[in-house]
């Protein structure tokens, strides 16, 4: 059996000099997974990463909420790559897989139809006078993760390793839809048999386990999530995925899109609510970290420097796995050491 | 938990492994020409309760092939059994008897509370 | 000691007597109310002597057996009609021996073992005449025992496979006449009191061996096999014999079949005396199907294991029915075990919405058959639009079916929502006059609906009524034309004569040897929900072949089902009557006569759905 | 006056999201939307494909058009390089141009859509924000969610964020001059116009419906409170 | 009169060999090129022949050439090049063979599509996923269908259109052949295992020869071979190496999941890559389908944009065996017919 990993990659990806494009939903939910990459890009591997205060939400998700026009979205891209060439920046790396899917459809749009670039620059210029260049590279920040995961194993202080059995952690992983179904060629091992997280995993120790309905959605839809009585469909398709995950015993979910790390985590949640019962084997539920999140372990960081403590489904289980070295008392305390109050229920079932 | 009464995780997915053959094999048993059905959809173009209603014959052989068979009930029931699809089929296939093979069959089942 | 001999016989006859005292007033009890007082009235009343004469002519006599075949008949009626007369005069000749107007009955059956003087009034008469009577039963016997092995003789290629209980019955029946023959013969020899055939065989059994000796086995044989007859009949086939009296008087009351089963099924079914008649008019022989004929649909409903697979397993075309001896409604009685089968899941056509009537004087409904017939269609409305008639198209666009196909398969309740939808548009509308084009619609339209001061007519008469009364004109078009009578129209509704008489003004109908009531299905038939395909087409070569013999120019129905199917044959240009009239339509100006043929071509030879004329 | 179907080809989406379809299926195979709702995009792109005016005018009337997730999951496996997504969000933007959403439910909730997500984007340049994920509202976010929510600036800054301060960071404050940026090019773009249409119609359709206040004019709070309890059929 | 009579005929498969005897027959000088070590082509790897089931093996024995003075069969050679010099064409392959003709006769047939390139329907990943050419080889040896594990497969599916009418594979024509392959390999597993369901995932079902719409209804009568219609959207593997499928009923209008022993895909046809080699130094074309392209698809098929360069067999585009053959025919009386009137010319 082939490993996951094995398929040729013909994406590049920029290797410095990056121009930082956060994501609203992981900011929102996992700030700590962007403040731990650009400190890895930064002082653990080097490189020079500029985040831009001037940035605004790429409003992609009223994009695909249908609320946003086409038109406006690109004027919006627009206005990004403008900063970005104001920085003197040709290399683009994105937090959120929407927007990094709205910005390689965009350009392929421009590509395709060059009148329609003309209006957005038309429109860019006309509502803030900004120039914009198209970018050389545009990356997931997950492209740049995988790029230097071997640098990163260098680096680490600890191995994606069960440390209990001495067997490697077993580690599902979820693609975002739109980081490689809508141009295949834009993601790491193509639509199908995409590899971007299996070889981070397999690069750090850890076996990456296939499932059947791997490339199934993990059911954001935008709409079906925004509105709330809509929100039947979300839950439906998570639990496809957990179901189809379930019989590996996955010790952990890797996920690459902000929206779906916090819908594999939070459905768990409420699916223990609704059917009482989980799909770990335990009350707790299958722990969900984002490649960051994941990096940041590897490397040592403090859970609880880098958000951990911010997900429902608790990620203790997952570090005594790895015998992980940390101060399980902190996890409530405030940048100044002070207890900030706890949440009445984590994980998944009492 | 009624705080997530708005949440109804389902599907509607013909899930082949979840088969329910019991209209089918009945049906096979005595029917042996609805092997044939292409599905080609003749049945319903010609079908005379077609005509007054969404009533889709060709459907209801295919939700039996599929093994799917909740809905057929109300469904079968529309039938006027006035026996154009039978005189159309491309396949001679029986269909009025096809027909008469799933009441009788759904009937059972009904009786025995098991549909 | 005398007595003894008497004994199994009185045994078996006790039985038989309470055996159906029993079931007679299980059936009578089994009546509605109505048809009780019906009967009652029946047997009180002058119809009480139609009964008897019925009963004697045709459970005696047997004459419409004998119509059909001489030779069957003789055998049945010296069976049925000597025992009678053995066992009438037999009683008159025993009460003259014996002075007495009482005598018991054993005392009249074994006469010849009682009697040993002969010396009474006229008893060389009687000996004379119970001999011949003997004879005549005896040639009877011999033709059943000839029948049932060579039968072809008889005019049958079939008959009936027997059970055990039959087998019992019929060998004890067979012996009953021998034995007596030569028990009476041992009499004769003994006592010197026979007629010339009793006292000849007499002598021969004196000549070979000791007629003293063979005296009394013979006459307890006798007695035994009397007794073993009375005592299987009742779970035989012969329980048709006293049965039929009873279908008989019933029937003459007024009683008829209901939409379920009822004590008058039980008699029609118990009155089948597996004459095997219905199997030779059955059709489905041709394809291989010899187990589901009206005689094993009664032989099953009697036994209770009639399956699905039979009961459905018939073209309901009614051959069979015709030629019945006794009479059996083979078709409603299939019709009604079809609605017990089928009654759990009748449908409620709950989405059946009231269109709106058109007000018209006409009402034309082709239904659903003719639709996938266009040119019947179009050949309606060129006539309706010559005479210049005002015809609502009731089922131009959408209407329910007629029902009759559901009635076929026994779904009656289901039938009857249709019925009511279709009745309450054909009233709005107003119409005097309903026409169908279709017989399956005809027969349901004439029989099931309630049409109050609507006349429901054929488009065969309504056309030829056209005709008569001057509106329509039609031109000789010199076609020979063979006339395919629809099951449902000609058996059904014994319209024969309607359709001949329209075709007859504009060509020549061919007369031919099965036509009419004995006229073949075309196969196609909507009665029949298990036959399949190729069945089918058997059937229909052989209604083909036979028309074919008399090589017409078209073969003419009045059925879109039949023309459909013959079509398919591909052998003959088929056409509907109305079709032939709409080729032969005078303008007022004369024009030239189209021939009706050069443009059916395409419709002749279609066996997928015909589509090509746009209304 | 425009014909739907020119309004649809308007859209480069559609040129790049229909080719021609040949009804294999696909689409709907994959379609995670197909597997919870009546919904089949094969026929939908049939539909469109058709060019039958009277077929699409009741397709974006419709609540099917709605269903979609947007995914993208049909567009790397069509054999045609066609993408029912793509065409999906052109129907959507048409049938918002047209007034035709308010027909169905699912097509009305993009007032509600507007309410949130549309404010949020005007109003702070995000498209969500800590304070817009109201616990009440979102129940399935959890205790660990109320727990955060109720402890926002500790939380935060506890895990290096900058919520609603100047400077870079996550869920930084977006200043003053970058908002309006953002309204200019709403406005350029034709992003402001498109939320008026859909305010418009909705306002429309609120009034039609009797979700009036005193003076007869639309009262879009209890037309709010209605879309938000518009209940699935389904259910 | 100069004898030109020398023809050169790249490809031994059933195509080539059919044209060479027929060609020798009328005294000419053939010369047969095969780049594999064997003739015969890619019926080689087929074991029984729809709609019948005859031997592949048959019709091989039936059109093998044999030696005759004036037919020369030449083995292992890969031709990459023709041109075209003082009326005489040069072969060569990419080592010293030279090869001289009057005229060349194209029977390069086709290749299989790579299976792998679906990476959605996992071959060359999962083991029980194999291709209808898989198969043939397993029927081929005699042994019977079955699972990685051994085990008898419970369900087979059968995929049609892998790599043919696929614009994602970069096919969008119709290999034509496989649909009723699919069917023939439906019955042939169903004879392997009679309690074994069979599924046929199909777009159209193309079954347009002769006889071939009897042996569907056979599939379905006798065979109990059941046909869904929707293209097959992906294939993953369960845990115990079971496969689970999805598509869409289209005629259901509803998605659909099920779970498969053993997968096949029925591989399209696709022209041979080196069939742009050939086209370098002369006016050869190619058509759309990168197939050798006719200078008329009616009248003159055979004939190619290159004058004196013809064709035969499945290099033109997908052909069954009998389509093959005849084709080969038709070129070879092309090629006579060329042959006398340039004769008369001159």
């Amino acid at each position: 059996m082939m490993k996951n990993s094995q398929v040729t990659v013909t994406k590049e990806i920029a290797d410095d000099n990056y121009f930082y494009l956060r994501s609203c939903i992981r900011q929102n939910f996992f700030p700590g997974a962007e403040k731990v990459f650009l400190d890895i890009l930064k002082n653990k591997l080097g490189k020079n990463i500029i985040d831009n205060a001037n940035h605004i939400s790429c409003t992609g998700i009223g994009y695909h909420s249908d609320i946003v026009p086409y038109e406006t979205y690109q004027a919006m891209v627009a206005r990004q790559f403008a900063l970005m060439t104001e920085q003197g920046l040709k290399n683009a790396a994105v937090s959120c897989i929407t927007s990094y899917g709205g910005y390689n459809e965009v350009m392929k749009t421009w590509k395709e139809f060059p009148e329609e670039e003309a209006k957005a620059r038309k429109n860019l210029k006309n509502a803030t006078g900004r120039r914009f260049e198209i970018p050389e590279n545009i990356s997931h920040s997950c492209d740049i993760i995988y790029k230097f995961r071997h640098d990163i194993a260098e680096l680490a202080q600890y191995k994606l390793i069960n440390k209990q059995t001495g067997k490697p952690l077993r580690i599902v992983d979820h693609i975002g839809c739109h980081y490689a179904k809508i141009f295949p060629e834009k993601g790491i091992g193509g639509a199908e048999q995409n590899t971007v997280l299996s070889a981070i995993v397999e690069a750090w120790g850890g076996q990456s386990v296939d499932y059947p309905e791997r490339r199934h959605c993990c059911g954001f839809g935008f709409r079906h999530y925004l509105v709330k009585n809509n929100r039947s469909y979300s839950i439906s398709n998570s639990k496809k995925k957990f179901e189809s995950m379930e019989p590996y015993c996955p010790d952990m979910i890797i996920t690459n899109c902000p929206g779906c790390n916090m819908f594999l985590d939070k459905w768990q949640y409420a699916l223990a609510k609704i059917e009482g019962k989980t799909y770990s084997g335990d009350k707790n539920g299958i722990p969900v970290l984002s490649y960051e999140e994941l990096a940041g372990l590897v490397l040592g960081y403090n859970p609880w420097d880098i958000g951990l403590q911010m997900h429902q489904v608790d990620v203790e289980p997952l570090l005594k796995k790895m015998r992980f070295d940390y101060n399980p008392d902190e996890k409530y305390l405030d940048a100044g050491g002070k207890f900030m109050g706890q949440p009445e229920f984590t994980g998944c079932l009492p | 938990m009624s705080q997530f009464d708005f949440l109804k995780p389902k599907s509607r997915q013909i899930e082949f492994e979840q088969f329910d053959d019991r209209i089918l094999t009945f049906v096979l048993e005595r029917e042996r020409s609805f092997l044939t059905c292409i599905s080609c959809g003749g049945c319903t173009a010609t079908c005379s309760a077609g005509n007054l209603t969404s009533f889709n014959i060709r459907k209801i052989g295919l939700s039996l092939r599929r093994g799917s068979i909740n809905d057929l009930s109300d469904e079968i029931q529309k039938c006027m059994f006035c026996g154009k699809c039978t005189l159309v089929c491309p396949r001679d296939i029986n269909i009025r008897n096809v027909v008469l093979l799933i009441k009788k069959r759904i009937a059972q089942l009904e009786s025995e509370k098991t549909l | 000691m005398e007595n003894i001999i008497s004994i199994p016989f009185l045994v078996g006859m006790a039985y038989l007597f309470i055996v159906l005292i029993f079931r007679c007033i299980k059936w009578i009890a089994g009546l509605s109310k109505f048809d009780k007082i019906r009967l009652l009235k029946s047997i009180t009343g002058r119809r009480l002597f139609q009964s008897i004469k019925e009963t004697f002519m045709e459970a005696l006599l047997h004459r419409k057996i004998f119509r059909k075949n001489p030779v069957l008949g003789y055998m049945h009626m010296s069976l049925a009609f000597g025992w009678f007369l053995l066992i009438v005069v037999g009683h008159l000749e025993t009460m003259m021996a014996e002075h007495s107007m009482f005598v018991p009955f054993h005392k009249a059956v074994f006469f010849r073992y009682y009697e040993s003087s002969g010396d009474f009034y006229l008893s060389g008469f009687f000996a004379f005449f119970m001999d011949l009577l003997l004879l005549f039963v005896l040639s009877g016997l011999m033709f059943a025992i000839v029948k049932r092995f060579r039968k072809k003789l008889f005019g049958l290629r079939r008959t009936t496979r027997l059970k055990s209980g039959d087998k019992i019955a019929l060998t004890s029946l067979w012996l009953i006449f021998p034995l007596r023959l030569l028990a009476e013969s041992t009499s004769a020899a003994v006592y010197h009191n026979g007629g010339f055939l009793t006292s000849g065989v007499g002598f021969v059994i004196d000549f070979i061996g000791n007629p003293a000796i063979l005296y009394y086995p013979l006459w307890v044989a006798y007695s035994l096999s009397l007794g073993f007859f009375f005592a299987a009949l009742p779970n035989s086939r012969y329980m048709h014999i006293p049965t039929e009296v009873v279908f008989i008087f019933m029937r003459n009351a007024g009683i008829r079949l209901k939409k379920q089963n009822d004590s008058y099924t039980d008699v029609q079914v118990f009155s089948c005396s597996r004459c095997g008649i219905c199997l030779d008019k059955c059709q489905l022989s041709v394809a291989g199907i010899d187990d589901s004929q009206s005689v094993y649909l009664l032989k099953n409903i009697r036994n209770k294991n009639l399956s699905d697979e039979k009961l459905f397993n018939c073209q309901m075309c009614g051959r069979c029915q015709i030629d019945c001896p006794v009479g059996i409604e083979t078709i409603e009685l299939r019709t009604v075990q079809r609605i017990e089968s089928t009654r759990d899941y009748n449908s409620s056509y709950d989405y059946l919405i009231q269109e709106i009537a058109t007000k018209a004087d006409v009402v034309y409904f082709a239904g659903c058959m003719t639709h996938l017939t266009p040119r019947v269609i179009s050949s309606m409305k060129k006539i309706f639009a010559t005479v210049g008639e005002g015809v609502w198209f009731m089922d131009e666009v959408k209407a329910p079916c007629c029902g009759r196909p559901l009635m076929l398969a026994g779904q009656y309740e289901a039938a009857r929502k249709l019925i009511e939808n279709n009745s309450r548009m054909i009233l709005d509308s107003g119409a005097h006059t309903l026409v169908v084009s279709c017989p399956i619609c005809y027969k349901v339209f004439k029989e099931d609906y309630k049409l109050p001061d609507v006349e429901v007519v054929f488009h065969a008469q309504y056309i030829d009524a056209l005709i008569a009364s001057g509106r329509l004109m039609v031109d000789a078009i010199g076609l020979r034309m063979v006339y395919h009578d629809p099951c449902e129209l000609g058996r059904g509704m014994g319209m024969y004569e309607a359709p001949r008489r329209l075709l007859g003004r504009m060509g020549e109908v061919v007369h031919m040897k099965d036509e009419k009531e004995y006229a073949y299905c075309c196969g196609g038939s909507l009665g029949n929900i298990k036959i399949t395909e190729d069945e089918r087409k058997l059937l229909r070569n052989q209604a083909l072949v036979a028309y074919e013999s008399y090589s017409p120019d078209v073969l003419v129905t009045a059925c879109p089902k039949c023309k459909k199917t013959f079509a398919a044959g591909r052998k003959m240009k088929v056409l509907d009557v109305v079709e032939v009239v709409a080729g032969a339509i005078l303008a007022e100006k004369p024009q030239k006569v189209e021939n009706p043929l050069a443009e059916q071509d395409v419709d002749a030879l279609a066996f997928a759905p015909d589509m090509t004329c746009n209304l | 006056m425009r014909t739907l179907m020119q309004r649809l080809g308007e859209d480069v989406r559609l040129k790049e999201g229909l080719h021609a379809c040949m009804s294999c299926g696909i689409c709907t195979a994959v379609c995670p939307a197909a597997e919870y709702f009546e919904y089949d995009p094969r026929s939908i792109v049939v539909t469109v494909q058709s060019g039958n005016e009277a077929k699409i005018r009741k397709l974006i009337e419709s609540d099917t058009i709605w269903m979609c997730g947007q995914c993208m999951s049909c567009k790397p496996r069509c054999p045609r390089n066609n993408c029912p997504g793509l065409i999906i969000s052109v129907l959507r933007r048409v049938s918002q141009e047209t007034g035709a959403f308010v027909k169905s439910r699912l097509g009305r909730q993009q007032y509600l859509i507007l309410k949130t997500i549309g404010t949020n984007i005007l109003e702070t340049g995000y498209c969500v924000f800590p304070a817009s994920v109201v616990p009440e509202t979102h129940p399935e976010q959890g205790d660990v969610w109320r727990w955060i929510y109720q402890n926002k600036e500790a939380v935060y800054e506890r895990v290096g964020a900058n919520l609603d301060k100047e400077g870079p960071g996550a869920m930084r404050k977006i200043d003053r001059e970058n908002l309006n940026e953002l309204e200019r090019i709403f406005a350029e773009s034709g992003g402001n116009s498109f939320f008026s249409t859909i305010v418009k119609f909705s306002r429309a359709y609120a009034k039609e419906s009797g979700f009036t206040d005193a003076d007869g004019e639309p009262d879009m709070e209890k037309y709010t409170d209605f879309l938000l309890n518009e209940d699935n059929d389904e259910k | 009169m100069t004898e030109k009579r020398n023809i050169a005929i790249i490809g031994a498969g059933i195509a080539g060999q059919e044209a060479a005897s027929v060609l020798a027959g009328l005294g000419y000088k053939v010369t047969l090129l095969e780049k594999q070590e064997r003739m015969g082509g890619m019926l080689n790897k087929w074991s029984k022949l729809f709609p019948d089931f005859s031997s592949s093996q048959q019709i091989l024995d039936t059109v093998q050439v044999s030696a005759n003075k004036n037919l020369s069969v030449i083995c292992n050679a890969d031709i990459s090049s023709i041109t075209k010099e003082n009326g005489r064409f040069e072969l060569s392959d990419n080592s010293s063979l030279k090869v001289y003709a009057d005229l060349v006769l194209l029977a390069t047939g086709y290749n299989l599509f790579d299976a792998t390139l679906k990476e959605e329907y996992g071959y060359g990943v999962f083991e029980n996923v194999i291709t209808s050419v898989d198969f043939e080889k397993v029927h081929k040896s005699g042994k019977k269908l079955t699972t990685l594990l051994g085990k008898e497969p419970r369900r087979v599916a059968i995929i049609h259109c892998v790599g043919s009418r696929d614009a994602k594979s970069g096919n969008t024509y119709c290999s034509k052949v496989c649909c009723i392959t699919g069917v023939k390999q439906a019955i042939e597993v169903t004879r392997m295992w009679p309690d074994c369901e069979v599924f046929n995932f199909y777009m159209d079902l193309r079954l347009y020869g002769s006889k071939y719409d009897s042996l569907y209804l056979e599939a379905q009568k006798h065979h109990k071979v059941q046909f869904i219609r929707g293209r097959l959207s992906e294939i993953s593997e369960r845990q115990d190496k079971g496969l689970q499928l999805k598509a869409e009923d289209t005629l259901q209008g509803r998605p659909l999941r099920m779970n498969a022993d053993i997968v096949i895909l029925l591989v399209g046809m696709e022209a041979c890559e080196q069939n742009a080699d050939l086209c370098r130094n002369n006016t050869l074309d190619l058509d759309e389908n990168r197939f050798f392209k006719s200078k008329n698809i009616h009248y003159a098929r055979n004939i190619s944009t290159q004058p004196g360069i013809f064709m035969a067999g499945s290099c033109i585009c997908p052909m069954s065996v009998n389509e093959t053959l005849e084709s080969s025919r038709s070129a070879a009386f092309l090629v006579d017919k060329s042959f006398r009137s340039v004769q008369v010319e001159e």
